[in-house]
């Protein structure tokens, strides 16, 4: 049977730590209460935020929740290049194996050529920038099918 | 004019900038760090740059990424805010070399007005008030010795190049003086790089006074007078007023005038602060120049109708001051308090976390300044003001009585801020009764 | 079998604590109540608003939730008078018998003596206001114990 | 002056009036109808009481139950705010005979400006341009004739007692005049149980243009410049705004000291509207005296210092003005926009409903006033203006620059708002240009 006085306790227990949602169950019961508050705005709702690489000048890389592809994102902001100059051929493309050591693009910031690493083994699947598109930090760059 | 304005900081003031661009007619980019990434301030910018991680080290600090982030959006200036890099002269100097107007002073007249002796000697020269004290650095300890005896104990030891009270020593005697000026003199060296110190009269109580002015590049400048900015706890400020009450009204006018001068000699185009102490005797001694736009600068607009922030764009952009000094006419009195996401019954600790409701205050003579919504989650990361409430009214009364309706209509919840204790000081005698020193706030909160 | 009254005391403490959500259930039953949807700030909740009486010159009756007992409703603004005048004694006390004509006080307002009736019969549970006080539109003034 | 004041009124002008007794340290009660029970700005007033239903016939317009709540928490004053019982000289009458002060004229006062033929007449003698037409109510028909021939085709008939239109008809030619006179004479007499008409000369185009003046006991009257408030539909004010646009300088000057002589003559105490007509030949011609505080007297108040509603409270007190007419120095440019749950893409159809999100604009020289917040439910029963967004700045471009980016910043959800029109507004050229018609937003909403 339900007993309000324990159910009051619990909503009381909500209050005092300002929680949102209550979840508990046992064996016998399950008790589920949601509370007022936080209604977040749809526009002030965080934008997704890339996942910080660890270490700055390395290029971040997650995974990505759709189907195990691993995402090389920019470390810093500025301008991609796919190949070190108009008349080389791009460093990588789509099926390019790659292997952590192997340059996959440059950002220019300031005239500095950064090169950004893979990071990873793999293939890549998808290039998600052109090449003299201006980056932001954290912006996907590639798409790897690691190995 | 720009076509595209870059601002380099974030929260309350990244939003002032874009406010002032939009009423331009100037495009603005917006940077950001991970952690401020879905700011509601940002989508009211025309386009916004995530330029590194929360660090600010990684990310407002960081001089390349900014100046990446201006290169990619084809900024032509960028506009420093407060803190971060406004007071860098190295950044205004990057920005000169990368050809993008840095929206400020120009990188000579920030470091001759950065440095406190360059300043001070300046300042002698405009006839600014300064406090009595050593030329320059000291050499020789006797000499000190001497220089303390003429202008009388207490006497404060500082270092040339220091800042935020590091390598500041107070002497009571001569023998605290020959104890403490070498002690000073390595713990600058240490932190500055500069083993440089110099004696000044020390106040054991005063008052915060600032002049503000503005120049342009056409050798032009103008103050917007003073501001009180007593209320403060360590050293931070929290209620900010114009004019300053309680202030001889000659006293007053020559000190402002000096000022303008000073910033006119230092040929420096763009928002300036002088700062002085004031003491019980209507004593003004220049503390130092802040060469950027203050936080408080909102009072100061509400009582000359000069927008600053909209200036500071225009005479960067080479236009010349579109005012003179005949034409700032202050009108009525305008009080600001800051409200910072802090628990004042619980020694100031900060309370970052997100913010269900943010009911702000309206009606006439209302000011409300903040990059905040109901929704906003204020992150642990930066500096904890979340808003500016600024009241302007015929009076200093009448400002105390508005800007007490107006603290009870805000409700910011559920995280703590210093609103209650702002609520509290709009009823305290003693303020009311205006003129409290620097130190009286803190005094209040221990009683 | 799911006791209406219980429900009623779960959908009160949800409403004292401006809960959004209940969801409780055990080996024998389930319940699940949502709430409004639009987030109200505690401050700005509306204030229980005493349900209009139909006729403005005609004290408003509603049942209270309570024990069955039926309010009787100031039908203007103005002050309560127990009693006729001073020497009088009460028009009724706790325990006093009425009927629907029964006039149970006076209210006044602009120097006019506004009679209140009953509107009801039944027996006087509880008078919440006293000889003299202000009242407010809608504000309860007595509980009659209904016939 | 006064203990404690009650508030006959709701919304964002009780919550004014709450400001304004907060600012002088005055006590207030708020009534409320059912409908209004809960609203947030009852908790800034000290006492609210429940005087009703939401029928406004049986609470905000109910004279005995406003009495008898004024006496149970002994107000000695009322403030009728604007709408309901603000022009009515018999609640005001019996206001008096309760011996609780009526702010606002005298009933004398008001029953003297609210009839159009006795205004008419007190406006001529003090110099106030008013229309051309018949001396009084018309006897006669072939006089009427006559009037009507000196003063040109088109003209009106309009009903002395009356207002909203009802007994109002344009003839373009005698044929029309002569059918029109006794049927809008009929027409008046079921109206307002009183059959006199008048002709006026008839403008096609004009612009609505109001002149602001306050009087105290002591037999003093001063002007606080004109309004603009030509941006209408269906006879509603949209945009406000002051000063006027294109309006010469000296006949506005003269306009503006004849209203101030005419509130002067009627002995009037407390704040009153002279609306003008202004034709394209910059002739004005009076229309009518409001006699109350206006929905837009906060562009006054930005442009002049002056807080209008803080002064109705003082001289209704019996206090004199606190200001001269010499002081009265307008500073910049204002503008108002009315905010109102209404859907302007479907024909302006209301929209009530909970309020969810209510994100406010800021910064300098904006003002915002509102009795709503987040969580704020708009009933259904009354009108549907739930903010007024008002700016400041120095220029009209300034201003209307402003309140686009204010606009822009303006979030309320998930009710429809007048909002998104006005930002087209802003942007559009005619506006821009100033100087609309009464009829332009009307043709452009057909456009």
């Amino acid at each position: 049977m339900i007993q309000i006085d324990r159910l009051k306790e619990l909503v009381q227990l909500m209050i005092e730590n300002d929680l949102s949602e209550l979840d508990v169950s046992d064996s016998e019961q399950t008790v589920k209460v949601k509370r007022g508050g936080a209604v977040i705005h749809p526009a002030t709702a965080p934008a997704h935020a890339p996942i910080s690489p660890s270490v700055s000048e390395s290029p971040g890389e997650t995974i990505d929740e759709d189907d195990g592809l691993i995402v090389i994102e920019s470390p810093m902001v500025g301008t991609f290049f796919a190949q070190a100059n108009p008349d080389n051929p791009p460093f990588v493309s789509v099926n390019s194996d790659v292997s952590s050591e192997t340059v996959v693009c440059l950002i220019e910031a300031m005239k500095v050529f950064n090169e950004v690493k893979a990071g990873v083994n793999g293939k890549v699947a998808r290039i998600l920038v052109n090449n003299g598109d201006p980056v932001e930090f954290g912006q996907k760059l590639f798409l790897i099918n690691p190995a | 004019m720009f076509n595209r304005v870059l601002i380099a900081n974030r929260g309350e003031i990244a939003l002032r900038v874009i406010r002032a661009c939009k009423e331009l007619d100037i495009e603005c980019v917006c940077v950001y760090s991970q952690a401020d990434a879905g700011a509601p301030y940002l989508s009211m910018a025309d386009q916004a740059v995530c330029i590194g991680p929360a660090a600010a080290a990684e990310s407002y600090l960081d001089i390349p990424r900014l100046i990446a982030a201006a290169e990619i959006t084809s900024a032509d200036a960028i506009h420093p805010g407060y803190g971060f890099l406004a007071e860098n002269a190295h950044f205004a100097e990057v920005c000169r070399d990368c050809r993008i107007e840095f929206i400020g002073p120009s990188p000579e007249a920030m470091a001759l007005l950065g440095d406190k002796v360059s300043a001070k000697n300046l300042a002698k020269s405009s006839r600014v008030p300064v406090f009595p004290g050593s030329e320059g650095e000291i050499d020789d300890i006797d000499e000190a010795a001497q220089i303390a005896d003429k202008i009388g104990y207490p006497v404060i030891v500082k270092a040339a190049a220091g800042g935020g009270g590091r390598g500041m020593r107070v002497c009571r005697n001569e023998n605290d003086l020959r104890k403490n000026v070498s002690a000073a003199s390595q713990e600058a060296e240490a932190a500055f790089g500069n083993g440089a110190v110099y004696i000044e009269k020390f106040l054991e109580s005063a008052r915060h006074i600032e002049v503000q002015v503005i120049g342009d590049k056409h050798g032009d400048a103008v103050h917007l007078y003073e501001r009180d900015c007593s209320v403060q706890r360590r050293h931070q400020k929290l209620i900010e007023e114009a004019p300053a009450p309680h202030v001889e009204p000659k006293r007053r006018d020559e000190v402002c005038k000096a000022a303008a001068k000073l910033i006119k000699k230092a040929e420096y185009a763009g928002a300036a602060t002088v700062e002085f102490l004031l003491d019980d005797k209507q004593n003004f001694y220049m503390l130092e120049v802040n060469t950027r736009v203050q936080v408080e600068h909102p009072v100061t607009e509400m009582i000359t109708g000069v927008d600053i922030v909209k200036t500071q764009i225009l005479v960067a952009a080479g236009e010349p001051l579109p005012f003179r000094q005949r034409e700032i006419k202050p009108r009525g009195h305008a009080i600001e308090c800051r409200i910072n996401a802090e628990d004042p019954d619980h020694n100031f600790a900060p309370c970052p976390g997100p913010i269900h409701r943010f009911d702000v205050p309206g009606g006439p003579g209302v000011r409300f300044d903040s990059h905040c919504v109901a929704g906003y989650r204020v992150p642990s990361n930066y500096d904890s003001m979340i808003a500016k409430l600024i009241v302007h009214a015929d009076t200093r009364r009448d400002a105390i009585r508005r800007m007490g309706r107006a603290l009870r209509e805000l409700e910011i919840g559920p995280i703590k801020t210093t609103t209650p204790l702002h609520r509290r000081l709009m009823d305290n005698h003693a303020f009311i009764e205006g003129g409290v020193d620097i130190h009286w706030l803190e005094r209040m909160l221990k009683a």
